[in-house]
């Protein structure tokens, strides 16, 4: 089995460590993982995506044309990524930035008010974890406590943001779980 | 070692301060620049050198003078990058000076795109600089790998006085894998006498690629075909997948493009169709008889780059007209999915040319 | 009503790429309403350069041609001495002109080749991801200088309209910033006398405008044309450095 | 405050990098709640009256999304 | 026109000029200089324009710039400055530009010597510089030639908007031989509507090889594959020799070397031995068919080349496995003697390997 | 007897190839004193360049490496990044460095790289036979300025040590000439300093030695002294521009 | 036929200039002909020479490892290229210059005062010349009447040399082909 | 004159530019009318007794081909 996701927003969202913890929690797994990031001059439209990549098998191609999942934090992101789907991914939607709706009835939509949410717990700068934790809850690509466990490594140096981490990662993954449930 | 999940450029930097590659030149160019910002912070901690130089000339002019002064030197950069790099490449190899170059190859010619691609397979393998000249080519198809190739080329690199190309593209610059540091253990070098290290004791050393004397010139020319000839002999790596049961047809293919083909000839398995895969891991010296020996099990080959076709030159060398010689390519950034490859192969099963 | 400003014919309508708040879309501006009211637009070849600013090809509304890095003096020497009725001229970032491009910058003022030069100035290479510049400022952390510019091992930022007008050949020189309307309207007025002395014949001319790069400066916009009031001011003089009235006096006497 | 002016701001070509709120000498703009297509909150005449046309905000704007005009009918006098 | 006695360097010069190259940009390097002394006497008399520049990276970069702008550009260089022009080179085939360049060959790698030699032949064939793209290539074998294929570089140039090479070698630029200068003549070309002459009366134009879009740099980059390919279907020129009699072996020598080669072909007569020769005249498009032609009514072939061995690579992949090719060549600035080529015919004759 | 002036052991017995009455092998001579004297000769790397002077691998007798052209102080970087307690010097003529070079030398000198720079400027490229160097003086003739150097159209000879005294990285710069007993005397000082400097490991140093090349000038070599003389040392000022003592000083002030 | 002639001396002595005329002669006579110099760093030592080819057929290499003939006007000329003739060729040497004597026995040696018999008739710098005629006179590789146009072609723009040059050219002759008749 | 000097021209190294000859002060060398191994007129010592040891010669020679030497015995007293 393998899973692609597409992770995207604008710069300093923090799409890219999103997909490194997961990526990483992956690994620790055993499985294959590849984590890989837009780059060049595309970014200086202040947007940023990385594709992870989880499998059971050594992984082919890194670069994923039509990933099945995509987890996007603003409208540009939604717009590029979303109708490159594969009919029947999950895309994990920020609508605290976002006020489209995908043109797509072939995916799974999962919305998160990220941005309201993490602000509620503490911090702006935390919507991506939210996310992360609501794309977790709504695939299981990776168990949730192995995903916890990565994330607390990854936050272990700035103790008072990991707190915060950590509970939006927690809020985000009952979304997605309810929102999983909820179809 | 545990496995850590690295960047590939962030594991190539951390690879060859290991492989002792202690003095480091660059000029950033994506999508390789996080070895040098890598080094940057290294260096320092490990004693060894970092330095961004003025331009890709200027590297290649600095890897000449640190290797001439026997020190392990190299250089990491990407295509417009490595075309600037010619000249000093040619007087590298012409004064049998060791020195390691990484081509992160991003899409060309020209500024072109910084995606993936394989379009500088002739430059590297038939020497893109002036005068007879070859670098010893590597090209790894993960992060894993290259790590691994690394402390190779720098050894290869000493022992034979020869420039030796490392070749990936912005896939494995960029990507994150698990990778783990072996030891690399290595038979050991001669001593670097003939670097100019002050001549303290000894004759003094002369670095010099300038003959006035065509009989001096030509000898060197020879000198430099016999190393030549011996890495054919001694150095040619290569992967073999599938080779061990029967098959229809014979893929060739490097670096990333090779993972791909895996992937394709896997669907194809579940289709009932036989396809094997030679993965040359030395590009010069090339696996000319390996080839020749598989191609007589196969009905054809095909070349699969990301280019216009380029390696498939030397497929088609090794094989000549014994076998048919195909050729699957994509540019430009656009990287082939299994599945293009896996009907291009049926397209040739069914007797329909590409 | 009358309008008092607005977009230059010189421009496209092309949204421009660069990050929010990054000054290169000011000089891009000053750039096109020079053309605009020298009326040149329609016999300019413009060179984008490799850097921040190579998609400037899609942004002036003239001829266009893309150089690759740090060569654009030599790609307008080519077009100036194969169509001298042109009016040419280079766009640049300091990493293109001030690191690779050197010789060719120092050579095209030193020939006095008849073409403008608009360089960039932000202290770091934006495009590639903010590594260090030549021009970088002493201590300036980059990622290629995490513990910041160490000015005993790599020397102090270089100054290239300090190195252009220590040339003998007649130029114009001058250098100015974007940061303030204050800044920018005399940075109009030096990229406006440029062009004049290209299409007069009389010289080189070359503007320097200092620059900012918010992204990889780590700051936000306004934050950023403060740090370089502050830090990049004091090190490079906003002034005139040669004019070619002045060199032609000067060699009179001097030679 | 002599003459009549109009600041008009291409909300989508706008960026939110706040550069012209700031040269502004008299507080006319000021970044808005809302985002714009590309995402980013845009800025906005908020004190139109108090626009003393002198262009600052659009000699700034690095996205050219500025445009300034005057009255025609108070001009003349002048 | 007369017979003048002229060097070969000078007479290049003026064939560039007669041609319509108004725009020479140059470097000084032997053996080629006396071009560029001859055209700064003779280009301000035709109203052209000589500049001396400061480098051959920029020269290859002002023939960006002039070309682009519509005019016709060249310059002359030798091994070292032609291996510096590769990043330029590179950029003139991206951005579709018709650009000139002559490489009078010497001795490589690095510095090495100002003596005649074919050790460019990869990279001129191959492209040295990064990306998949070709240039057309042209050999002349004497200074007339030289001289005749001078106005047909230019004209392909404009005609397929691709860079020629010219590739000569230190005999041909230093020696003095008679030379006519003929009229030449060529169907009408297509007005240059893309370069940048200022936007006046019609949509502005745009030089330039970035491409973001992996399909649209695909595009290009097939899109150049399409004029290589017409290239080879009508460009290929070569010369016979000796080929209307029935032939034991066929040797294949360009430029120079060819010519010593016929001069063994006769002393070969002499002791009844036959054998003939082809000669490209185009190295890129290569006469492969034609030589797999000649190879039919040959035992072997032989590729001689002042080189270790690059164009008996391509030779090879036009014959296959079908006959053997062989090799004879010097290097370093040694010009193989009439002698030592029959003696290597006869070699092979008897049977015994080289 | 005692031997008051003889063949410095820095120089091998090989004779030199320079035509007659050629400087060259004058200031050879020089940097031979001054590495005896400052018994250096055993942890020395002498970088030759492409020129005329190609060939003084041959005889220098220390560790010699030779550079591709222009490429000298990316070379000596090299070796000197590598094995910082080595002493570095290039010998570079004035097409390599001035011309080719550019971006090379300022680089290096801005960089403050810590080791020593002969520069031989003898206005024209020797080797290949006389053509145009950017020293070359307005209208005087070489191969390819038939017609006498045209400053209108290709600019006023470069002065590269008013150039890099123009850099801020503190710097040992000096002109001096080979053309008479007293210049040579002054020459050798310069020299010596410069390796001194290099020796505390104190900064980048730099003399520009004006020399003769009677071959392709077309003078007897005494006529050739006589004419750098009378038209090189006025537009090229024998002086020191730079030393580290005063950068340092002027920095503290300036900046 | 074809005769291979090397020129040599020091730089400034008109060996270039020498061959030239003696290449443009054979061409004249519709024969095949190559002019190549020395070329490169060489030339540092201040010596130059060239090579001259005169032929009925096309010619091949023009590099000649072994020239026929050799015309040298200094000692390092003669020490370089005597050394390489082949058997039966025609070594010109201006004893003017040089005291040694070749060390050949199987060449054909006509000895020539060159500098002196310039100098007498009016310029030292005409001392290619006489080497010039002297050469010619002792082989007859082209008819002098043919030279003798060519030389005044060459030198017409400069009258008063041209006088000196063509008198050294015919004093070279009849030295040669008296050296000629000698043996 | 004071003291006793010797200079010493290496005659197969002098490639006959005859710097040596303008450097002196005091007329000491002149060019030969013989040629040297390599062909040319080299420069020798005419007037010994005049030369003053100021090493010019020496110091202009571009092939090193100079020698200077010094008397020891009447050095001393100085
Ligand atoms: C030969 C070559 N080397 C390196 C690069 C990579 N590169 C692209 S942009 C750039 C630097 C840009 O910096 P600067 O000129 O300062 O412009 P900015 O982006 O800051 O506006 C570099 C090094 C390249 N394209 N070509
Ligand atoms: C890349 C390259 N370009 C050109 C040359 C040819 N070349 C050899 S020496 C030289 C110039 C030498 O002039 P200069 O540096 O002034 O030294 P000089 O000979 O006058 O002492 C040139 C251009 C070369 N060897 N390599
Ligand atoms: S990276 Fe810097 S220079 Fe480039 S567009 Fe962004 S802010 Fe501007
Ligand atoms: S300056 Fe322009 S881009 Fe920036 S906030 Fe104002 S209108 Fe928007
Ligand atoms: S050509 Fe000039 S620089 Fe070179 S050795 Fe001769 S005189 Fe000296
Ligand atoms: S200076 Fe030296 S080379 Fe010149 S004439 Fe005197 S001894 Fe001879």
């Amino acid at each position: 089995m393998q899973i692609e996701a597409v992770l995207a927003g604008f710069g300093g969202q923090g799409v890219m460590l999103a997909g490194k913890i997961l990526a990483q929690t992956g690994m620790m797994l055993g499985k294959e993982v590849v984590w890989l990031p837009s780059y060049g001059p595309e970014m200086r439209g202040g947007t940023a995506n990385c594709t992870v990549i989880i499998s059971d098998e050594p992984i082919a191609s890194p670069i994923i044309p039509h990933p099945r999942d995509a987890f996007v934090m603003n409208r540009p992101s939604l717009e590029k990524f979303v109708p490159m789907m594969r009919p029947g991914g999950v895309a994990v939607i920020n609508t605290s930035l976002i006020t489209v709706k995908p043109e797509r009835d072939d995916v799974k939509v999962v919305n998160v008010t990220a941005n309201k949410i993490a602000m509620e717990v503490g911090s702006a700068k935390s919507s991506n974890m939210v996310m992360l934790g609501a794309y977790v809850g709504a695939t299981d690509v990776v168990p949730f406590d192995a995903l916890m466990k990565e994330a607390k490594k990854a936050f272990q140096k700035k103790a008072k943001l990991a707190s915060i981490n950590i509970k939006c990662l927690e809020q985000g993954y009952k979304l997605g779980q309810a929102a999983r449930a909820g179809h | 070692m545990a496995k850590v999940l690295m960047k590939g450029n962030e594991a190539i930097g951390e690879a060859g301060i290991r492989a002792g590659g202690l003095c480091y030149f660059c000029y950033p160019i994506t999508p390789q620049s996080e070895v040098a910002e890598y080094l940057s912070r290294r260096m320092p901690d490990v004693g060894g050198s970092f330095l961004q130089a003025e331009s890709e000339v200027a590297v290649s002019n600095m890897l000449y003078g640190a290797a001439g002064a026997g020190v392990r030197a190299w250089t990491t950069s990407s295509s417009p990058g490595i075309s600037l790099m010619m000249e000093g490449l040619s007087y590298i190899a012409a004064a049998e000076l060791p020195a390691v170059l990484i081509n992160i190859v991003r899409c060309g010619p020209g500024l072109g795109g910084i995606l993936p691609s394989q379009c500088d397979y002739f430059q590297a393998v038939k020497g893109g600089g002036h005068g007879d000249y070859r670098c010893m080519v590597l090209a790894p198809s993960s992060v894993q790998e290259a790590v691994d190739l690394i402390p190779l080329a720098f050894d290869r690199a000493d022992r034979y006085r020869n420039p030796v190309i490392v070749i990936g593209d912005g896939m494995i610059g960029q990507m994150m894998e698990p990778v783990e540091f072996k030891e690399h253990k290595f038979p050991p070098l001669p001593p670097k006498d003939w670097a100019t290290t002050g001549c303290k004791g000894r004759k003094r050393n002369v670095v010099n690629s300038l003959y006035l004397d065509p009989i001096e010139e030509e000898k060197l020319n020879m000198k430099l075909v016999a190393k030549y000839e011996q890495m054919k002999r001694e150095e040619v790596r290569y992967e073999e997948y599938n080779t061990d049961k029967p098959y229809q047809a014979l893929l060739v293919a490097y670096g990333t493009t090779a993972r791909i083909c895996k992937t394709a000839i896997q669907q194809l398995v579940l289709e009932g169709i036989t396809v094997a895969l030679l993965r040359p891991i030395t590009l010069f010296p090339f696996p000319e008889k390996k080839i020749q020996e598989l191609a007589r099990q196969a009905e054809w080959l095909m070349s699969v780059e990301m280019s216009t076709g380029q390696m498939v030159e030397d497929v088609r060398l090794a094989v000549g007209h014994d076998r048919p010689v195909y050729f699957f390519g994509r540019t430009g950034g656009v990287v082939p999915t299994p599945e293009e490859i896996r009907d291009a192969v049926k397209k040739h099963l069914t007797g329909k040319g590409v | 009503m009358k309008t008092i400003f607005k977009r230059p014919e010189s421009l496209t309508l092309t949204p421009m790429h660069y990050c929010p708040g990054c000054t290169h879309g000011i000089i891009h501006r000053l750039v096109a309403e020079v053309l605009d009211e020298l009326d040149l637009r329609e016999r300019t070849v413009g060179i984008a350069s490799v850097g921040c600013s190579v998609l400037s090809y899609n942004y002036f509304n003239c001829d266009m041609q893309e150089a690759s890095h740090g060569r654009a003096p030599a790609v307008a020497t080519g077009i100036k001495r194969a169509r001298p009725d042109l009016i040419v001229f280079t766009y640049q970032g300091d990493g293109d002109l001030a690191s690779i491009g050197m010789a060719e910058i120092v050579h095209a003022a030193n020939r006095g080749e008849k073409f403008t030069v608009v360089f960039v100035n932000n202290t770091v290479y934006g495009m590639t991801g903010g590594q260090m510049a030549p021009t970088t400022m002493p201590g300036q952390v980059t990622t290629t200088t995490p513990r910041g510019r160490d000015v005993d091992d790599i020397g102090y930022p270089v100054r290239m309209c300090e190195i252009l007008a220590s040339l003998r050949t007649p130029g114009f020189i001058e250098r100015v910033a974007a940061n303030t309307p204050q800044h920018i309207i005399r940075a109009k007025r030096a990229i406006k006398k440029a062009f004049q002395y290209q299409v007069e014949g009389r010289c080189f001319s070359f503007v320097e405008c200092l620059s900012t790069c918010p992204t990889n400066w780590g700051l936000s916009p306004y934050k950023a044309t403060q740090w370089l009031e502050e830090n990049m001011v004091p090190y490079y003089p906003l002034k005139n450095f040669k004019t070619p009235e002045e060199s032609e006096e000067g060699g009179k006497n001097a030679d | 405050m002599a003459r009549q002016t109009q600041v008009t701001i291409d909300k989508n070509r706008c960026k939110g990098c706040e550069l012209c709120v700031h040269a502004c000498p008299k507080h006319v703009l000021a970044m808005s709640k809302e985002i714009n297509d590309k995402g980013y909150f845009y800025s906005e005449v908020v004190n139109p009256d108090d626009c003393i046309g002198c262009c600052f905000c659009a000699i700034t704007c690095p996205d050219v999304a500025i445009e300034v005009a005057v009255g025609d009918n108070k001009d003349r006098g002048e």
